[in-house]
């Protein structure tokens, strides 16, 4: 069996948690090559769009950044953010979007504007972007993080993004219509959130990974007792990621 | 209607339009059409205390923060991409307390500059309830309602067009003194095309008292009129274009050229360390005249490798590592 | 994506997409692009208590008025410009208390799709303050909350970032049931392409629950996506694709045809008394099985001296007294 | 000297109060008129828009409505409503409107909704359109009038488009940022507005009217004492309205 790397290994399985017809709003990095494989591989009728107008384009290079030119060519539709906000939120499609963070609580709300004090940051990040629209007006949210005990944290600095904010009903008591993180997808496994209390849990382990190094990881307290092990990427995912998606690497990076 | 007295150089426009102070948006994205060329200018010519208002801004914004012309901002991205994930001189910036900054995201930007396109007073979404950008504030009570600074960031309200505890955020519009951008051609008539993605560009001109363009080309009235559907602005909501081809460098500017991998690489080095940073700003920028002198100091073999593919609008297996 | 399963003719279209009771919204702008083939169809159908909500609309509104398809409207404006400065069936039904009506301006109008598109709970402006648009409800208490009728019809609030005591008026966003558009072109693979004036059909295709698109003209996808700048919407916010040439007949379609001012005068003239405008829809709509044969209905002479200019877009020197 | 008809006076009348560079918010009828009689012989440089999102077309025949095909044709920009409407109020921007309406009272405030009671109208009109919107978004805002006794009204059935509401500063008051009327352009002679009461008064008969004529014709006591009266069209005004603009006659009707 091949060898991969952690990052294939993500791509490949937010790939496999699209649905076929699902309109993808997808940023840069893993997003990217998580959509594209999925479209390439068992969902392609699924359509990928950027928060920056760039709805369903041809994509036969990777775009480095959601104003990338490659966003732009062959699309169905060239706008621009109010456009593409429109399609975030609209109630008729089952939006999903990709989102990293820095931070993450047990519930799924993200930070990636600043850790420390935000007015006196110690580090600062990029900002919202759309994630915030994103996470506020989506159908789903499917997470990327860096399984670090920093980053799994009980609390996070600054709340940039919604995600099921105190648990139980308070996204929808907070106003919002719909949405919430449905996985987070890191580099070593896979969490989802309970049905009732959205808090966060095990759901798959990668191969060669324990449960004890995810709890480890992870800031907070996981019920672990549901998870089971990914099935490792086949030839057929590599082969597609590594010759089709990404074949000069830009987002894969060095080869495992 | 014509250019007669709105054709200029970058030199004039910004002297004519741009004061220290300024409320100030950028057209553009991260890295595809960043208004450089004025931005170059800008700097050049020492304005200072600049109150910038971006969605997603990348390169342009990143030099003026550098060369130290901004004082507040409100922004939701700063970055470039893959190039850098947080814009280098804008973190450093904000983790030195050198900026005055509040974050909001992109909707909410762009419903904000689309409400003050539209004179609307405010604008009422869903997007962020219950985030910290909803809570937190990022400038000082005292600078509220002062200048162009908002008395409030945001009001959250019941909808009443709903049941009772359905709230909503609402925006103040934004309404900047100027907007710059960069745009592919304009007409002899003062008539904006902007081709492929025109991410809020519209919004901020059509939202701003003054508005300055630079582009690749001028083109005749006659020309430009000839398909109307793809028009972006009308003359009449224009005050300057400035003639600067590749006026959009390092970022890209589709069917024209792709961004310059390079550079980029180049500058997010340089730009981690003030020393070198401030070399970047002496060569690229104070030692040159205009954008002219910029251009040419550039390696001719790098701007041929980003030139664009006429059908697919970018520079097709471009080194981009 | 392709248009498997959305390929449709017109009554196939009306009787998945549309139903007794439903709120529909109309594409086009009085006398340019109205949806006729859609609309035959449902007037064929016998569609009743239709809630349409219009900005200014003209013969397709006033067809369905006339077929006695409504039974609640919110418009801005009836009229056809000259042809009709105000809807003769329009005028007859608000005359005689046939019809729940309630006015907005078109800005609001505008605005409140606007709003619906992009998900927005409401929208504020200062448009029509003080003005009985403000002040005086059309639609009767009791049906108030009820359906799709908003619970107020818009609230006058102060603006929480102005000094107290600015007023502005806050406007319930749309969502139409349905909208029906009819288009320039749609591509295989479901995009669609609108030249000229889009009105605000992009607005009211993007807030409602379905969309049908009539065109003149399928082309491959590959064509339409050579040019993604000047594309309408993605094929994903559309549910049925009807192939209707001249679909928007005597509506003009700009590019393709202009108005019919015989048709429209004729139209005008019998429109005015029951007996002869019963007559008109007998030989121009119950009396045909689709709309093609309303076509083969019309003079051929007619038909050729309103084809567009290919340049202009509509037919210079076209007699229009 | 040559005759000329009510309409040909009105539309010469309106033409001659729009300034140069002036960015004029147009109709149908004498709206369309007025502003290319106007574009044509003083005002080179004004611009013409629609409601519909029509940017300063070309205009080489005659429009019958906004959404005619020759409003889209060798424009600076094809758009639609909602960009129409931001240029309409355009701080930056002197928008003038041309207004028609069913009746006016002594403030300029404009019905063309319905006449009688609103939920049971005796005449039902189209209604605003955009006229509501110009009047309370334009920087200025020039009304056609039939000049009639039943027109020039106390009190309008329903007010549908605001002018100086209830004179003095209560157009202010309400929340408008500007505009208001500027002038009547009747069959009869031109009408404005005193500074500071905002109540109509006569500024100008045409040739051959009376003072009396128009003080029996207006359901309210009018202001005479400042009446002038108004220059007949000259040749070229005429020749221009005739052969270029209106040959047809569409708008202009039967000839004097």
């Amino acid at each position: 069996m091949a060898d991969y790397t952690d990052k294939e290994m993500m791509a490949l399985c937010a790939g496999r948690l699209v649905p076929n017809g699902a309109v993808l709003f997808a940023g840069t990095g893993l997003s990217m090559l998580a959509a594209t494989v999925a479209k390439r591989i068992h969902a392609p009728e699924s359509v990928v769009f950027f928060e920056t107008g760039g709805i369903d384009p041809a994509l036969d290079e990777l775009p480095l950044a959601v104003a990338d030119p490659r966003v732009m060519s062959g699309s169905a539709m060239n706008a621009g953010l109010i456009e593409a906000f429109s399609i975030l939120g609209h109630r008729r499609l089952s939006t999903i979007a990709f989102l990293g963070a820095a931070q993450i609580d047990p519930y799924g709300n993200l930070n990636s504007t600043a850790l420390g004090d935000y007015r006196h940051p110690k580090v600062r990040f990029p900002g919202s972007g759309g994630a915030c629209d994103a996470a506020s007006l989506a159908w789903g949210v499917i997470i990327f993080m860096q399984h670090e005990k920093k980053r799994f944290v009980p609390k996070v600095d600054y709340l940039t993004s919604p995600g099921w904010l105190d648990g139980g009903d308070s996204r929808q008591k907070a106003g919002f219509k719909r949405g919430g993180p449905l996985a987070v997808v890191t580099n070593l496994g896979i969490l989802k959130f309970h049905p009732e209390t959205k808090h966060m849990y095990l759901a798959e382990v990668y191969p060669g990974v324990s449960v004890e190094e995810v709890q480890e990881k992870t800031g907070f307290e996981l019920d672990v007792s549901q998870a089971v092990e990914t099935p490792a990427p086949n030839e057929q995912e590599l082969r597609i990621l590594r010759e089709e998606v990404d074949p000069q690497r830009l987002i894969l990076g060095p080869a495992a | 209607m014509d250019l007669t007295g709105k054709l200029m150089t970058a030199k004039q426009a910004v002297e004519k339009f741009v004061h220290s102070g300024d409320q100030v948006s950028l057209g553009g994205f991260t890295l595809s059409r960043n208004p450089m060329s004025l931005v170059h200018e800008i700097i050049r010519q020492g304005l200072k205390d600049l109150y910038l208002v971006c969605h997603s801004q990348g390169q342009a914004m990143d030099l003026l923060v550098g060369a130290g012309c901004v004082g507040r901002m409100e922004i939701a991205y700063g970055g470039l991409g893959r190039f850098a994930p947080t814009c280098v001189r804008f973190r450093r910036a904000v983790q030195q307390g050198d900026l005055s900054l509040e974050d909001y995201s992109n909707y909410q930007m762009s419903l904000r500059f689309w409400a003050g396109a539209m004179g609307l007073p405010m604008i009422a979404t869903k997007t962020g309830l219950n985030t910290d950008i909803v809570k937190k504030d990022g400038f000082s009570p005292e600078d509220r309602g002062k200048g162009k600074v908002p008395g409030l960031k945001l009001a959250v309200q019941d909808n009443p067009f709903a049941e009772p505890g359905d709230k909503v955020v609402l925006l103040p519009a934004l309404n900047p003194d100027v907007t710059l951008l960069h745009a592919q051609q304009v007409g002899t008539d003062g008539t904006v095309r902007i081709k492929g993605l025109s991410f809020a560009d519209l919004e901020q001109a059509r939202a701003a008292d003054r508005v300055i363009v630079s582009c690749e080309e001028i083109v005749p009235k006659e020309q430009i009129r000839q398909d109307p559907d793809q028009n972006a602005l009308p003359g009449f909501l224009v005050d300057a274009v400035v003639h600067a081809p590749l006026g959009a460098h390092p970022t890209a500017c589709h069917y024209f050229y792709d961004y310059d991998p390079q550079h980029l690489k180049m500058y997010g080095k340089v730009a981690k360390e003030n020393e070198s940073f401030q070399a970047y700003l002496d060569k690229w920028i104070y030692g040159c005249r205009d954008f002219e002198e910029y251009l040419a100091k550039l390696d001719p073999a790098a701007l041929e490798r980003i030139k664009a593919d006429p059908v697919l609008g970018y520079a097709p297996g471009l080194d981009r590592r």
